[in-house]
């Protein structure tokens, strides 16, 4: 029995579906608490769908926490890129033009980020704090005086062609194959598991944070799509809170935030779509909004305990 | 204090493993008040191990202690130290970043306190007091950062020396110091001994230890070897009683195949930020090159430095038929170098990760499907012939390597770069810490890997080990090389400690 | 093994005990409001309303609300223990909403909770809001002060109530008239256009109808547009021909530190603000009264509460009220946003849009302007019901021959004078 | 002799204290004579102002560098400051106690929650900014779930006039900084937690319980950082109490003053002072830059800015020093090389 236990607890697919398994519970228990209500199509497709745009930009961010990197800024770089290709949008109607401007925004704005970090060796996590002001001050600058309301034709349209699920699936297939099958994740991976070791085994760290930002910079650029297609007015407030949604989302999702080798893809979006299965069930259930927020901040303390090792000392790396 | 010549501490049968290691193997030793025992031998003796036992550091496998008679079984170093026994360690003690004052009375803040404030001055005052009295000139008001190596050191003395230690460990720690700070440790010494307490000293330099101590013990294997007193203080004997180390069984390669003439690494007059200063070094095809002396000679850093991880300052490294300079690590990957590290947990191998993690980091070349895409079935094989190859005990490769013994994680290393291939390899210690068995296989594998025609650098404490292996052995001292042996000379570790010491 | 167990068993505890601290607050809070319903309930059930109630099927109105302030919480309270109960509603409400996406969220949560009908006063995501329920089936109502940018076709869209930014511009005209416009002396005027950077209409109407009411009470003219200083980013002067010195803040946080090196120069006695000023200049414009010895006058958007009713009613150190002037937000647009949800769930959809098929635009009742001690203890007795709408009134506009026009029409009538004459008799 | 040394060092410890406002003074001052010819201090009234707000944030960077400089980001810090005012204010209102009152049960609160964190931390010992978030999501629901999400109002209420009075802020503001300057520089704590911050083995071996003196800090940050919230709260009128993990903004905008008193600073001048000294500079750079009407977005994208060229001087500053040891190093290189040759 114990020795079966220990089997269970060690196996790789222990810690990897732990997760996942918890969210399954999750919703068989809402299912049954709310007599199948819960489940009906119809509200897990909504549950779906709400997790989509954190799911988006925190399976961009993956990548960087699988270094061992923290960004919170991640929240405030995809409001900046929503109102610049809202913007773009409102200036050429076209929506080709408003991807693309997206993307390229996404990228150059992450890429910007990594290289203060990389090139002018500022710890990533002090970077990404002053980032996080200075890109929401900067977001403001853009915005003006006027909300930015994009035409409703336009949204709406892109939203009943499931617009933001396709580029959460396109974003996740590459960011899979690019984690997963792909040696760059493997090296990713690697220099979160030990960085000097990646270092001698010629993985350079300066290189490889900059490719990991940049991957993470097109799937902020996805994420402000799906922000533009969902919300459709772009005010100061938006993403105003995803800068803590992502990095809930990652940990939910059972991966370390110190990254390593349990960094997986699909942590983002189950984790992502815990908080809503969880905001969903519990309002369902009659409970009230304002406490919500603290049962997701006590399963997420929780979870972490249950998946980590005590450590002997205290945990301190990088904050 | 106790009277002099007094028994203050016995050490009784006592033994300690590291895992498979044995480290002291049924030690008997005691120490009597008012003398300086010296504590001899080659690196992984035993010294250390049985000084910080008896300072708390660590706890026995199995015998006991008696202190001042009583039976003795310190918890943490601070109980030791609140009953006399004071060690100060070869790592750094003090905490830069506070004042001198408040390094010396770190933890004891109680002495100087009222109600729950410190008064400074005054421990500044007791701190510049005990260091003008112990005769070391530093004010004891400066941030410590501030101060050298040396200082530093010091500061640890006189740390130690503020709670009046009835045995005093000083574990090699002259080589941080200077000829004056030597000889103020010395006196120091020299002084708790006339006032009854006792002294266990660790160093590798013989004249130090035979002008220096009152009896010398020579440990080697974790045996102790013998005693010497005073008067029968003799640099021969003594070498010879800490060389000559058991060999079990024939484990190391008893050829004499020759090594090939191209050069396939060659350092040009390197300069590093420390240590190296103008050093040459060529190794040739199919060559064993051992590179041996005290921890402290530099040799760790030309292993770094061949590798392109430490900065070359002035001068360069060039590999292979193009003369390809190393100027990171990355180009010394590409021409086919490895690199084990001493410090194998920190850099050589990544400890929460997996087996798989591990050894297939250097392979994701060889195991593509199509294009970018990594083909799982090709890397679990690549993976798993490296276990099978290595005999790599472990459930499957999927575990941490956290879980492993340090034998297999060091095969875990080597299975690493065998498996990406690379011509030269530059092992640093590669059997630190390992048992036995598994050491002879890893010398039968590098062994095997020079047949192969692979060219290696072995960096080794050892030198049973780089006398039984090595086709060119060359002996470091400061930076420079001392002394180069061939493997045609048979050369003896008497021979060999010449130049290290 | 057994430390971890331990340490799980430590985290538990202090999770589930945390919860349980949390989750007090809320179902006290919960419980309180449930027990005053079901008394309410009791009340109007025994009284003469117990009729109509039982006219009412039960329907649950999800509220998405842009901030939990005080006029919220009175709002909540009217609702939860008069209009719902009378009205057989039951109400959920939103955290504070910022984010679209937040705001579409939330309405899909309530839907799969079981809503019937959704309010929202987020003004900047009415469209996106009025498409999600449509999609959903609900019934919504959106408060703002702007026009409905895009209505067709979206028959489940009932309304866009609230009093028009034009409202908010001719009530502060009104305000600084009284204040400032019969002593015929020179004045320097502060205006804080809070939000109105970031594009809330109210602001900017609140912002524009100050500087327009200034060109009438100074016969000036300015050298920019008035809608171009009304949006600035950063603090302006408003130029103009008499030399009045007029100047716009925008900005709402950090105000007290931002604001009071300002008028520290001494050359501010007026201060105009679209927001609530009062909580966060009522203490820095006091020092600098002290500091200074002037006296500046202070008009705030506000609602009535203890707070106010001290500064209006009290005197600051150079002897005149603390507060001189007050705009408060209608809160009519809320209750007419419930009485048009009630009769669309009965049925009487189409009542409740504008006959060419669009959404109607209920303007209701415009902005109180209040300047005089009087008005204001009139208006805020305690025996006022919310909004100043009776339960009869609100019974009175339900039913299948009201249409949205009637509604609207009654809060026209609620004026401060029509108000005063109402509830002092 | 030796008195005279003190004196110098006093001295010198002086001026390095107001070297750095000073200069930040001069700058902004003449800046903003030449292109807007106002002044950065033109009253009385100003001075006290930036005595309050320099106070307020340098207790906030006291907080913040209670955990940081150690090496743990504490992202619970500011909804423990919310969640620590709003609670005090809801007590003493309860109880029918009013203006000191407040401040006192809101610091009561701050030490609870900040120590609640600290205890789970060494217990749990999971990464200090995961804890962080975990418990800013139920401490803001706390701080929201007291008051209904109204949060707490101090201006225009009965009996708290107290708190809002310049006088009382200034003297409360002088307390909590003398106070954090005797903790941090002359207690036995302040030893411990210097030990610890340097090497937790080091310390550990000494016998120092380093996880006492780790929650210990968590307590005293909840402790400072709620006084500055009441502080804050009784100058702005008001607190709110914010949801979704955005309490953290205004705690986070003081990494700065606390960044260059804990690692510029503290080279010259004991590290409290160092912290106050560096509050005062940047709050006079914002009241300089307020000078030049420009719009909040704007000033926040110079202070951020400023911050980052901080932060690539912080840790580039040593690359100078290995060049220079480099040089050397190369010229004994070439030196040896030559003698060899030679010889």
């Amino acid at each position: 029995m114990q020795s079966t236990l220990l089997k269970v607890k060690e196996s790789r697919w222990t810690s990897r579906l732990l997760s996942p398994i918890i969210l399954v519970l999750l919703i068989l228990v809402f299912a049954i608490a709310t007599g199948g209500r819960f489940s009906n199509p119809r509200n897990l497709k909504m549950i779906l769908e709400q997790a989509l745009v954190v799911g988006t930009v925190a399976t961009g961010a993956v990548f960087i926490f699988a270094t061992g990197n923290v960004n919170i800024s991640m929240g405030a770089t995809t409001a900046l890129v929503t109102t610049i290709a809202a913007k773009a949008y409102m200036a050429t109607e076209s929506v080709p033009v408003m991807f693309l401007v997206a993307l390229v925004a996404g990228v150059i704005i992450m890429g910007l980020t990594a290289l203060l970090s990389t090139w002018l060796d500022v710890r990533v996590l002090y970077v990404t704090v002053v980032m996080m002001t200075l890109l929401s001050s900067i977001q403001m600058s853009i915005l003006g005086s006027a909300n930015i309301q994009l035409p409703y034709d336009m949204t709406s349209g892109m939203g009943d062609a499931n617009v933001p699920l396709i580029l959460f699936i396109v974003f996740f297939i590459i960011a899979t194959v690019l984690f997963h099958f792909t040696a760059l994740g493997r090296k990713l991976r690697y220099i979160g598991i030990n960085d000097v070791c990646a270092e001698l085994t010629g993985f350079k760290r300066s290189r490889y944070l900059l490719i990991a930002f940049l991957v993470a910079g097109v799937g902020v650029g996805f994420g402000a799509l799906s922000t533009i297609v969902r919300n459709g007015t772009i005010t100061t407030d938006t993403c105003s809170t995803l800068n803590m949604d992502c990095m809930l989302a990652i940990v939910l999702g059972g991966m370390s935030c110190f990254g390593g080798s349990r960094s997986n893809t699909y942590s983002a979006i189950v984790g992502a779509v815990m908080v809503t299965v969880l905001n969903n069930g519990l309002l369902m259930l009659g409970v009230s909004n304002t406490i919500l927020q603290a049962v997701r901040g006590v399963v997420f303390i929780i979870l972490v305990c249950a998946s980590q090792t005590r450590p002997q000392g205290l945990p301190s790396r990088d904050g | 204090m106790p009277n002099k010549g007094e028994v203050v501490l016995e050490v009784k049968d006592m033994c300690k493993y590291f895992g498979v290691t044995v480290a002291l193997d049924h030690v008997n030793f005691t120490l009597k008040s008012g003398e300086v025992r010296g504590l001899i031998g080659e690196n992984g003796s035993g010294k250390s191990t049985v000084s910080s036992i008896a300072a708390g550091m660590q706890k026995a496998s199995s015998g006991e202690m008696f202190y001042l008679g009583k039976p003795w079984a310190p918890s943490t170093a601070l109980e030791a130290q609140k009953e006399g026994i004071c060690m100060i360690v070869q790592e750094a003690g003090t905490i830069p970043s506070i004042p001198v004052a408040d390094n010396i009375f770190l933890g004891h803040e109680d002495l100087f306190s009222f109600g729950p404030f410190v008064n400074h001055p005054k421990m500044v005052a007791a701190a510049q007091a005990l260091l003008d009295e112990l005769g070391i000139g530093i004010d004891a008001s400066v941030v410590t950062g501030r101060l050298d190596l040396q200082q530093c050191k010091l500061i640890e003395i006189a740390k130690a020396m503020y709670w009046k230690p009835k045995i005093l460990v000083v574990d090699e720690t002259t080589t941080a110091l200077s000829q004056t700070g030597r000889e103020l440790l010395y006196k120091l010494m020299r002084r708790l001994a006339d006032e009854g307490g006792s002294v266990m000293f660790i160093s590798h330099d013989l004249d130090e230890m035979m002008t220096q101590c009152d009896a010398v013990t020579v440990l080697r294997d974790g045996h102790i070897i013998g005693s010497l007193n005073k008067d029968e203080f003799d640099g021969d004997v003594m070498k010879k009683m800490m060389v000559g180390r058991e060999v079990k069984g024939d484990y190391y390669r008893s050829d004499m195949d020759p090594y090939g003439e191209e050069v396939v690494l060659k350092a040009d007059c390197i300069t590093t930020r420390r240590d190296l200063l103008c050093f040459d070094l060529e190794l040739h095809k199919g060559e064993i090159l051992g590179i041996g002396g005290l921890s402290e000679c530099g040799m760790h850093t030309v292993g770094k430095a061949l590798f392109g991880y430490e900065k070359i300052l002035d001068g360069r490294v060039t590999v292979g038929p193009q003369h390809t300079v190393v100027k990171d690590v990355e180009t010394a990957i590409k021409n086919g170098m490895a690199y084990t590290s001493k410090d194998r947990d920190h850099e050589s191998v990544g400890l929460p990760g997996s087996i798989r993690d591990n050894i297939a980091s250097t392979g994701y070349i060889k195991n593509l499907l199509v294009g970018p895409i990594i083909s799982f079935k090709k890397e679990k094989a690549y993976v798993e012939k490296e276990i099978t190859d290595l005999s790599l005990k472990c459930a499957s490769q999927y575990h941490s390597v956290n879980t492993l013994s340090g034998g297999n994680k060091q095969k875990v290393v080597f299975g690493k770069w065998i498996g990406g291939d690379a011509d030269i390899l530059i092992l640093d210690c590669p059997t630190r810490g390992i048992d036995i068995g598994v050491k002879a296989s890893m010398y039968q594998l590098i062994y095997k890997m020079k047949k192969e025609g692979r060219s290696i650098v072995l960096i080794s404490e050892e030198l049973p080990e780089l006398i039984g292996m090595s086709d060119r052995i060359l002996i470091m001292k400061d930076g420079q090389v001392t002394h180069e042996a061939m493997r045609a000379d048979h050369p003896t570790e008497h021979d060999l400690i010449e130049y290290m010491i | 093994m057994k430390k971890r167990m331990l340490t799980s068993a430590v985290a538990m505890l202090t999770a589930a005990s945390m919860l349980a601290a949390c989750g007090a607050t809320g179902s006290e809070s919960a419980a309180e409001t449930e027990s005053d319903t079901s008394s309410a309930a009791t009340e109007e059930a025994t009284g003469e309303e117990a009729a109509a109630t039982g006219e009412f099927e039960p329907m649950t109105i999800a509220y998405a609300t842009n901030a939990t302030d005080e006029v919220f919480a009175t709002m909540k309270d009217a609702f939860d223990n008069v209009i719902g109960p009378a009205l057989n509603i039951e109400f959920t409400y939103s955290e504070p909403l910022s984010d679209t996406g937040a705001l579409t969220t939330f309405i899909e949560n309530s839907y799969a909770a079981g809503a019937d009908a959704v309010i929202t006063n987020l003004s900047s995501s009415i469209d996106q809001a009025a498409g999600v329920c449509e999609d959903l089936g609900l019934y919504f109502v959106g408060i703002s002060s702007s026009d409905a940018v895009e209505n067709a076709d979206l028959p489940h869209y009932l309304s866009v109530a609230g009093a028009s930014a034009e409202g908010y511009g001719e009530s502060y005209a009104s305000v600084i008239k009284d204040v400032i416009g019969d002593d015929g002396e020179e004045h320097g005027i502060l205006i804080l256009s809070g939000a109105a950077a970031y594009g809330a209409t109210s602001f900017i109407e609140g912002t524009a109808g100050s500087l327009r009411a200034l060109e009438e009470v100074y016969g000036l003219t300015y050298t920019e547009d008035i809608d171009t200083l009304a949006t600035t980013a950063t603090q302006i002067d408003a130029e103009n021909d008499k030399g009045i010195k007029i100047t716009i803040f925008p900005g709402m946080a950090d105000l007290a530190t931002n604001v009071s090196p300002l008028l520290q120069t001494g050359e501010y006695d007026v201060v105009v603000g679209t927001t609530n000023i009062y909580d966060s200049l009522g203490v820095a414009v006091n020092e600098v009264e002290e500091a200074l010895d002037m006296d500046i006058k202070f008009i705030t958007r506000a609602t009535f509460n203890d707070a106010i009713s001290a500064a209006f009613n009290g005197t600051d150190s150079q002897g005149s009220p603390v507060i001189d002037g007050m705009v408060c937000n209608g809160t009519y647009e809320n209750v007419s946003a419930v009485i048009m949800l009630r009769n669309a769930f009965d049925g009487n959809v189409d009542n409740m849009r504008d006959s060419d098929g669009t959404c109607s635009r209920v303007p209701g009742m415009i902005p109180l302007a209040i300047s005089s001690v009087e008005d204001y203890n009139t208006l805020s007795s305690a025996d006022i019901p919310y909004s100043f709408v009776t339960t009869e009134d609100i019974l009175s506009l339900c039913g299948a021959d009201v249409t949205w026009q009637d509604i609207d029409e009654f809060g026209a009538s609620l004026t401060t004078e029509n108000i005063v004459a109402k509830f002092s008799a | 002799m030796k008195q005279q040394n003190k004196a110098v060092k006093l001295l010198k410890s002086v001026v390095a204290t107001v070297a750095l406002p000073l200069a930040v003074w001069a700058i902004m001052e003449v800046i903003a004579v030449v292109f807007t010819g106002s002044h950065v201090i033109s009253s009385n009234l100003d001075v006290r102002n930036l005595i309050r707000s320099a106070g307020i944030s340098a207790a906030i960077a006291f907080a913040l560098s209670m955990n940081i400089t150690s090496g743990r980001m504490d992202l619970s810090l500011g909804s423990q400051r919310v969640a620590a005012t709003i609670l005090g204010g809801v007590v003493a209102e309860a109880l029918g106690l009013g203006g000191v009152w407040v401040l006192i049960f809101a610091l009561v609160f701050g030490t609870v929650l900040g120590a609640v964190v600290g205890v789970l931390y060494v217990t749990l010992r999971i990464p200090p900014m995961v804890l962080g978030i975990g418990m800013a999501c139920i401490y803001e629901c706390f701080g929201f779930a007291a008051t209904d999400g109204v949060g707490l109002r101090l201006v225009g209420t009965e009996g708290v006039d107290l708190l809002s009075n310049m006088n009382f802020t200034i003297v409360v503001v002088l307390i909590i900084l003398v106070a954090m300057l005797i903790l941090m520089t002359y207690t036995k704590f302040s030893y411990k937690f210097r030990a610890v911050r340097g090497s937790q083995q080091i310390a550990r071996n000494s016998g120092i319980n380093i996880f006492v003196n780790v929650a210990l800090c968590y307590l005293v940050a909840g402790l400072v950082v709620s006084a500055s919230g009441v502080l804050d709260a009784a100058f702005a009128g008001s607190m709110a109490a914010s949801m979704g993990l955005t309490s953290n903004g205004s705690v986070m905008q003081n990494m700065f003053p606390m960044m260059i008193g804990c690692n510029f600073l503290s080279k010259y001048v004991n590290q409290s002072v160092g912290i106050v000294s560096a509050a005062v500079a940047v709050r006079i750079m914002t009241m300089g830059l307020n000078c030049f009407n420009m719009s909040e977005a704007m000033s926040n994208s110079i202070n951020m800015f400023l911050f980052i060229a901080y932060l690539v001087w912080q840790s580039n500053a040593w690359k100078l020093d290995r060049m220079r040891a480099d040089k050397k190093r190369i010229a004994e290189a070439k030196a040896f090389k030559a003698a060899r040759a030679a010889a």
